[in-house]
């Protein structure tokens, strides 16, 4: 079973390969734990010293965006740990129907995300000369929700184009023979599951009384 | 070398000379050590190099790290004291307001005197340096005084010093600031308590800080919602100066000079219990400067009593 | 000398003659190859920095601005400190003799992700362009540090495309990092356990621990001044609530283990020259391992005695200043065992092993000077002065520096194949290290006297120091560039290296030199621990190479 | 497709995906109801269960190496020395 596994260079069988890329990419995921821990610092800072404007600031935030956005990551990313199951299970149409799930609950995800940034800046949300509420605390809350938004689409873009070299992957090579390419993409989108998570509350409802 | 004008020049000095002390014996042994053992066990030399007894070897090892260890501890609980007793400000001392801008030092001594880049000030009499910067953060630093602290925009910083000795004094800024930081430096001039008596009394009249402070009161409107007959709901200013003030969002906060400073510049952050976020942010139309002198007027005797 | 573990057929190309075409260079997964490719990109950017450092020092023998302006002073400083920073001294020994030594001394034929490791090498030249285009568009004004509220409000200098620049060199360290840790993880040879793993393996694995867990922080730093100097979010902006000593504590997070991260891997190749140079087994292998992981750990618990000034409350810098004199005590510890090393042994005064000494004594001088700054009524005299500059100098330029081109010599014959010349080696060992005490010696003094840091005109009284640092600096100029002569001269007329010159009973000298493509001809077993020098009463020559590997 | 490898492959995702967007209606509703006390506490604490469900099944960490486990621990450790020293200064300013 396992001896159809794509071997890379140094490594002599492939289950010391698993474990390398395993804990290769959480190795990874650790770093960016440290990244995104930095700019939670700031909002805990600017939550602790905000008060009552912090708050206010929150308050102006799309909660059933926020809501269904959440849902959406958590299906995909669910959708991906089947995909990646399959994969190694070599069920090959399973494991194709599943990359597709993510990819397209990704970009569904993306949609939703442009369309409550266009109702944000619709109404003069972004930290500025117009903005809606009085400078101050409300101001740095918005600098928090656009700053790590965006931070957080960008990773959300990588993964997606991971997911999508799989599908082209899938085409000339069987997935089950690279299983360790698809391991790693399903712990990296994991984990961008995992920041919107701990966006969500602090995001979200923070704002709510 | 560098002359010792404060109070607490010579401790510091005291507790720089043990670190050298001890600094340079570790250095001297280490040195001796490297520089005698590759001598005298140099390739090819004669030495007596019998096998190292195993127990010797752990046991130098455990000594060595306990005395490091040691001499760390001490070291810190050394400086630990040396600096407590620098944190109490004595409660009697001058207090000069520090305005701190790009590459410049303004100074206003509590009679209403203003100096740009200079500081006369009398021995023997503690001063406090009540702090904040207009741009970005400089760094008020008197070496022979052997203090230095940062200057931060948009929040008061405090240090204090008691001279010892009449002269002038570098005034640097420690903090990279800009273009011209090489040229933000100043004096300090310490003088005989006669000589600053008579350098004092020639103030032009524009009045004590309080004073200046209670005219800009009345021309900035505070008295429209703040004086007794206003209309408008606002909290009473008179007296507010030290008391404990409870919060809108539960909890209480001490209304010390850097909670006035933040309510006339970001009024929604911190509002009292009972009343609505209404007053307008007065960012940008007081300077750092109007607003020492409105601090010092609600800290004087009658502030904020006004009709 | 021993037959290596590679039988001396001269049919089998070594790793240099694998490929001689600049696409086999550009595209190699090959650890050594890597090596040789970052050793040529940070010799360049050590002396672009060099050069900013002489335009300073140059400008400074007189108190005035006679040689170049305010501005342009401030923009010289700043790209000493950053090229030295990011470009030289935080990839100097983990990504040339690391990416060169690691899997050779592991016994593995290459590090875990070499893919990675040709990723890593493109993100350090693509971070570096992008920096250099800053600093010759017009360069950065804010120093090293990028504080806040300067360069995010009022700096008007290129400060997004050094920020951006510094930021993609950061994935570059976190990708050789993360290679490391699951090379020495994953790829031991067989019986080579951790406590037999030779203490340069133990620096290469402590360093990418700390470079990989404190990178991104700094990352993230100066994502947050990007999005502030660029969108105008009011991150750190005083005037709508922001701290800017929040951005102090993000960066320092990352700055302070930045100087570990430059400091342990000296530890490592210091430690592989004393214990060779004086045919001595490590004194105290265990107290040695343990002080690494030590600093590695602590050394993310520290950073605020650079905020001793700075308006941190007082409770946090007594918690600061603990914790700095905590961790001073695991490096003395190895500076006593590297001193206990040389006790009853057979030394050798060899370039690297005059580089190793130096980095001893000038790396004790720097650490005592560290805990003048670790108590805080101390640091608030010294701290933004000379003093600091002289004490980070010998660190770095003392210990670390100092320790890289002692491990380039060192291993020179490995790497490349050739013999230097000795004597002239010896002669910008010692000239370095008067050259270099010359330069920063006179600025403890000047600090203590009250000479701020970053001062173009400075108080006339402090000419007579600066002059003697200044001439100083052109000593320790002409040290660096000595060794570029005998080396290149080496590289072209060098006579042929044997396979093991020093007689180490390392892994990496048992194997033909330069070693072949895939290091070892057989995957070597280890049976015993990394240094078999002890000479129980015997000369240095007749050390037994019990490290000769038996057949798997 | 037999039953465990089907249990495996499908189901045990399915039944983590089920708990989470419980976990995540819950912690909706408890927001969003006034009056209900430390909500900023509860908030974060479910969230950190569900962080906790995707680690532990979606990423397998249940059943991986216990090196792979500790480099997961890892971030979340020294992140903690970041918040821990910082808030240290804040708190007592």
């Amino acid at each position: 079973m396992s001896s159809d596994i794509a071997l890379h260079d140094p490594f002599e069988e492939p289950a010391r390969q698993q474990v390398a890329v395993s804990f290769g990419m959480w190795s990874f995921l650790a770093t960016e734990c440290l990244f995104f821990a930095g700019i939670f610092l700031f909002y805990a800072n600017a939550r602790w010293h905000g008060g009552e404007a912090f708050l206010n600031g929150a308050g102006e935030s799309a909660f059933w965006f926020g809501t269904a956005n959440t849902a959406i990551l958590m299906t995909g990313s669910m959708a991906m740990a089947i995909a990646e199951r399959a994969a190694k299970a070599d069920i090959v149409r399973l494991t194709r129907w599943m990359l597709w799930a993510m990819l397209a609950l990704g970009l569904l995800f993306l949609a939703v995300k442009g369309v409550e940034y266009r109702k944000d800046l619709h109404e003069h949300l972004f930290p500025g000369p117009d903005f809606k509420l009085d400078s101050g605390p409300a101001e740095q809350f918005w600098a928090f929700y656009w700053a790590v938004t965006a931070v957080h689409a960008v990773h959300l873009t990588i993964g997606l184009a991971a997911t999508a070299r799989l599908l082209w992957m899938d085409r000339h090579v069987s997935l089950h023979r690279h299983h360790s390419t698809v391991m790693a993409s399903a712990l990296y989108l994991h984990f961008v599951d995992i920041v919107w998570i701990a966006l969500y509350p602090l995001l979200y409802l923070a704002g709510r009384q | 070398m560098l002359p010792d004008a404060s109070t607490l020049a010579p401790r510091i000095d005291h507790l720089l000379w043990l670190l050298i002390g001890l600094s340079g014996a570790i250095v001297l042994l280490v040195v001796a050590l490297i520089i005698g053992f590759s001598i005298k066990y140099r390739r090819g030399s004669t030495a007596k190099r019998g096998q190292l007894p195993g127990w010797l070897a752990r046991d130098v090892e455990i000594g060595w790290t306990a005395a490091i260890f040691f001499v760390a501890i001490f070291l810190f609980w050394f400086a630990a004291t040396t600096e407590t007793s620098q944190y109490e400000v004595p409660k009697d001392a001058m207090e000069v307001h520090v305005v701190a801008k790009q590459w410049m030092w303004k100074l206003e001594h509590p009679n209403g005197r203003r100096e740009i880049n200079a500081l006369h000030i009398p021995v023997g009499v503690p001063v406090r340096l009540v702090m904040t910067s207009q741009d970005v953060i400089h760094s008020f630093f008197v070496p022979a005084f052997r203090i230095k602290q940062d200057v931060l925009p948009g929040r008061y910083t405090e240090t204090w010093f008691q001279a010892t000795r009449p002269g002038t004094y570098h005034l640097l800024c420690a903090e990279y600031c800009g273009t011209d930081h090489s040229q933000m430096t100043g004096g300090i001039v310490v003088m005989p308590r006669a000589d600053y008596a008579r350098w004092s009394e020639g103030t032009d009249d524009t009045g004590t800080l309080a004073q200046q402070g209670a005219r800009l009161f009345q021309r900035l409107g505070c008295t429209g919602c703040h004086g007794n007959s206003a209309r408008v709901r606002a909290p009473s200013l008179n007296g507010v100066y030290g008391r404990m003030q409870p919060m809108n969002d539960g909890g209480f906060r001490r209304a010390d000079e850097q909670y006035l400073h933040d309510s006339i510049v970001r009024p929604q952050k911190d509002v009292v219990a009972g009343y609505q976020p209404v007053m307008p942010s007065y960012q940008g139309i007081a300077s750092e400067g109007d607003i020492i002198l409105l601090i010092a007027y609600l800290k004087s005797p009658d502030g904020g009593d006004v009709q | 000398m021993s037959e290596g573990i590679a039988a001396r057929d001269l049919t089998r190309p070594d790793y240099l003659q694998y490929g001689t075409t600049v696409r086999s260079w550009l595209t190699t997964t090959d650890h050594k190859r890597i090596g040789i490719l970052y050793a040529v990109a940070i010799t360049f950017f050590f002396f672009l920095g060099a050069a900013a450092m002489a335009l300073v020092r140059a400008d400074l023998v007189t108190p005035s601005a006679d040689l170049i302006t305010n501005d342009q002073y401030n923009r010289a400083f700043t790209l000493h400190g950053i090229i030295m920073v990011w470009f030289f001294l935080v990839p100097s020994i983990p990504t040339t003799l690391g990416n060169f030594l690691l899997p050779m001394m592991l016994g593995t034929k290459d590090l875990a992700f070499p893919r990675l490791n040709l990723l890593s090498w493109y993100l350090f030249i693509g971070g570096g362009l992008l920096t250099l285009f800053a600093l010759l568009a017009g360069g950065v004004d804010t120093g090293w540090t990028f504080y806040t509220p300067f360069s995010t409000l009022y700096s008007n200098s290129h400060v997004l495309l050094a920020a951006l620049g510094v930021f993609v060199v950061g994935f570059s360290s976190i990708a050789t990092g993360v290679n490391f840790i699951a090379s020495t993880h994953l790829l031991r040879a067989k019986g080579l356990t951790w406590m037999r793993l030779p203490l340069f393996v133990w620096a290469m694995y402590t360093t990418s621990l700390v470079m990989v867990l404190a990178t991104p922080v700094l990352s993230m730093s100066l994502l947050l001044v990007v999005a502030e100097r660029a969108f105008g979010l009011p991150i750190f902006d005083p005037r709508s609530g922001g701290d800017p000593l929040l951005f102090q504590h993000l960066f320092w997070f990352y700055s302070h283990p930045a100087v570990y991260i430059m400091v342990l891997p000296a530890f490592g190749v210091v430690s592989e020259i004393i214990t060779c140079e004086a045919r001595r087994r490590i004194f105290g292998y265990q107290f040695m391992v343990y002080a690494m992981v030590v600093i590695a750990v602590i050394g993310f618990m520290v950073w605020g005695h650079h905020m001793f000034v700075s308006g941190q409350s007082a409770f946090a810098s007594m918690v600061f200043s603990f914790l700095s004199f905590v961790i001073a005590v695991p490096s003395a510890i190895k500076v006593f065992n590297w001193t206990g090393t040389l006790y009853r042994g057979q030394v050798r005064f060899s370039a690297s092993m005059l580089y190793a000494l130096g980095f001893v004594g000038l790396f004790t001088l720097g650490g005592l000077t560290g805990l003048f700054l670790a108590s805080v009524p101390l640091d608030v005299h010294l701290t933004d002065t000379y003093f600091v500059v002289a004490h980070f100098h010998y660190i770095m330029v003392g210990g670390s520096v100092s320790a890289f081109f002692g491990g380039l010599h060192f291993w020179w014959p490995k790497i490349t194949g050739r013999m230097y010349s000795e004597r002239l080696a010896q002669f910008a060992a010692v000239s370095m290290f008067f050259g270099f005490n010359f330069t920063f010696f006179p600025q403890f003094v000047m600090g203590y006297m009250g000479m701020p840091r970053r001062y173009h005109v400075y108080p006339p009284e402090f000419q007579p120091w600066h002059v003697m640092s200044s001439v100083g600096a052109v000593v320790l100029g002409f040290a660096y560039l000595w060794p570029i002569f005998y080396l290149g001269w080496s590289l072209v007329k060098g006579e042929k290296a044997p396979d093991n010159p020093h007689g180490s009973t390392s892994l990496e000298w048992q194997t033909t030199s330069p070693p072949p493509r895939e290091n070892f001809d057989r995957l070597p077993v280890v049976d015993a621990g990394p240094y078999k020098y002890h000479p129980w009463h015997s000369t240095p020559d007749e050390v037994e190479q019990s490290h000769r590997p038996q057949l798997p | 497709m037999k039953e465990d490898r089907f249990s495996h492959i499908v189901l045990a995702p399915l039944k983590s995906w089920a708990a989470m967007l419980l976990l995540l209606v819950v912690t909706a509703i408890y927001a969003q109801t006034p009056y209900l006390p430390a909500k900023l506490v509860v908030n974060v604490v479910l969230a950190m269960g569900q962080i906790a469900l995707v680690a532990t099944f979606l990423m397998q960490l249940r059943t991986s190496r216990m090196l792979v486990r500790l480099a997961a621990l890892a971030g979340l450790i020294w992140a903690s020395f970041l918040f821990l020293f910082t808030f240290a200064d804040f708190l007592t300013r």
